[in-house]
């Protein structure tokens, strides 16, 4: 059995680092930078004892650490430049300072969750009206839909798909009626076409043979015609008679 | 009494269910001494709560308030009176009409990110007749016909327009996430959020 | 008025999100005369609708009513008063509360003060890689994707939503608790200390 710790306290090197600064009352503004980076290592070193996995954050700011220690080390350049140049430990202060901003404002943000949390708001709303609205009005305005909602939404429509593949026969709720309209819509571009286009598209058993149902009412409606030049030679549907629209063919 | 009053107020108010007498009951008499109304040592029967709904309800009507407690079959529950149902309906109509529904919203995803695409090809993918859809998509300007396939039918080819790239606030279609992106950040499967402490259930308080 | 008053409170009460003042001012003031009040032929402005809002929970307060309308998420909705909590609560009891981990709640402090924001940025701040709390946070909707950032990489720009708002009681996002002093010092420090090279290294204790 292999058990995962999670050491809870430090969220990654700047929280650990914030706990020494805490723990020894150090000056966030003049960090003991030898005396932190033995501390520092020190946690690492116990980590490797209990066999933790160390995240990588963790060694990027050991060697950080160890970069700034060592400069520090350096003898001070007696130049003209000595004003400019800057404490070796400034990046990393400013990076504790705003770590620790977020993480005091967190607390704050954790006070509201508990405060919110005690406030309840209706939750059972039926009796109240709402079957006012028509069904028309349904495919309204985009509001409130973020791209995270359209790429969620482009990747549930692949979802589905998927699980169509498993269960090849799955009820869904094709009308003879639909698939009329669509038949006689492809007609209107096309006044001919084979049989076989129809269904081109059509992956599940149940629609192609709602479409051909649908293709015999229209025949019987006749809407539309069937021929076939020769014995199991392709079979076209075409319509019946041209109206207006077979100016999109010329489009 | 008083405090009890507002406390079968506030317990139907909130439930996501209609309450029957003895839930309301259940709730109020739970044996845990530090939640007892003030005082009060003795139980409470069904009938007092029903009481105490015909008083809520009295008040309510003296004030001329637009909600009441009504009793149907499954229990009580808050509505808010007939005569209000024109305003209330106009609400819902409102509230749908500025939402794009979920089918929409999966039509113009898939027309985003596969562009230029046929109807027939957004069926394929949706498996549902998307006519109605289309058709208030164009309405509402997000997609525009941007040619026809070469395919058998020369069916109308759909894209997006301008204004569906201003609303998200993408400079082109190029800036629209992708699948990728996300699934760097989702991959994972819903457990691993918990192994990470993302969510921590403080449990009883 | 009176009907006024009552028609507010219907839709305010009929509604499950927040409603702003415009959305109440537009479904009232709809040029649909038979839905106008009795007899009121002025349009209702915003403020009216605030002040009306007022003097409705005026009266809840007088009789002593377990909710009144709450501001929050840029809207108004009737909400439980907070010392209803214990009551209510004990509705919900199966589904224990479930509290965001301090590691997700420094994430939404940081992106509701630097949105938009990256997650690089983030990582940055946080010193710890943020996707499965990103993920989480997404789903969620206290976060949502608003655009790219022009950076290299063009990453995706976070920034929080309605439902962060209403999760933490805030109005709106002006409501958000002020970083403290710190921020001063941090500014002031870089001021003078580092740019000045002020900050001497007094050896290692």
């Amino acid at each position: 059995m292999k058990y995962k710790v999670k050491l809870p306290y430090f969220e990654g090197p700047l929280d650990l680092l914030l706990f020494f600064v805490k723990r020894d009352e150090l000056n966030i503004y003049d960090i003991p930078i030898a005396k932190i980076t033995k501390d520092f290592l020190e946690y690492i070193h116990i980590m490797q004892m209990l066999d933790l996995e160390i995240a990588s954050e963790f060694i990027v700011m050991a060697s950080t650490l160890m970069q700034i220690k060592a400069k520090m080390l350096l003898p001070k350049l007696e130049t003209e430049e000595t004003e400019e140049e800057e404490d070796p430990r400034a990046e990393l202060v400013k990076r504790l300072l705003e770590y620790k901003k977020y993480k005091e404002l967190s607390n704050e943000f954790s006070r509201l969750e508990d405060e919110a949390g005690k406030i309840y708001y209706r939750q059972y709303f039926k009796h109240d009206a709402r079957d006012y609205y028509d069904e028309e009005e349904l495919y309204g305005f985009l509001k409130d839909v973020s791209l995270f909602d359209l790429l969620m939404a482009f990747k549930k429509s692949f979802e589905n798909i998927k699980k169509e593949e498993f269960h090849e026969i799955e009820f869904r709720n094709y009308k003879v009626e639909d698939e009329m309209e669509n038949i006689l819509d492809k007609l209107k571009y096309h006044k001919r076409l084979p049989f076989s286009e129809i269904f081109r598209e059509y992956r599940e058993k149940i629609r192609i043979i709602v479409a051909f149902l649908a293709i015999l009412e229209l025949a019987r409606l006749k809407k539309v015609k069937i021929t076939q030049t020769e014995a199991f030679e392709e079979i076209f549907v075409e319509q019946a008679f041209d109206e207006q629209e077979s100016y999109a063919n010329a489009i | 009494m008083e405090n009890l009053k507002s406390i079968v107020e506030a317990i139907i108010f909130a439930s996501d269910t209609p309450l029957s007498l003895k839930q309301i009951k259940d709730i109020i008499n739970e044996p845990q001494k530090k939640l007892k109304p003030n005082g009060d040592s003795k139980t409470i029967t069904e009938e007092d709560i029903r009481k105490i709904i015909a008083t809520l309800n009295q008040e309510y009507s003296e004030r001329g308030s637009a909600f009441k407690i009504i009793e149907i079959a499954e229990g009580y529950q808050f509505a808010t009176l007939p005569e209000f149902a024109k305003w209330v309906g106009k609400l819902f109509k409102e509230k749908n009409k500025k939402k794009l529904s979920q089918p929409a919203l999966e039509t113009l995803a898939i027309i985003a990110y596969k562009q230029p695409i046929s109807k027939p090809e957004i069926e394929a993918i949706r498996g549902v007749n998307v006519d109605h859809i289309i058709k208030t998509l164009l309405e509402k300007r997000l997609i525009t016909i941007v040619g026809r396939a070469e395919t058998l039918g020369r069916p109308l080819l759909y894209g997006t327009t301008k204004e569906f790239l201003k609303y998200f606030g993408l400079k082109d279609l190029s800036e629209l996430p992708k699948p990728s992106e996300i699934e760097e950040i989702t991959k994972e499967n819903e457990n691993s959020s918990f192994e990470n402490g993302v969510i921590q259930n403080d449990g009883e308080k």
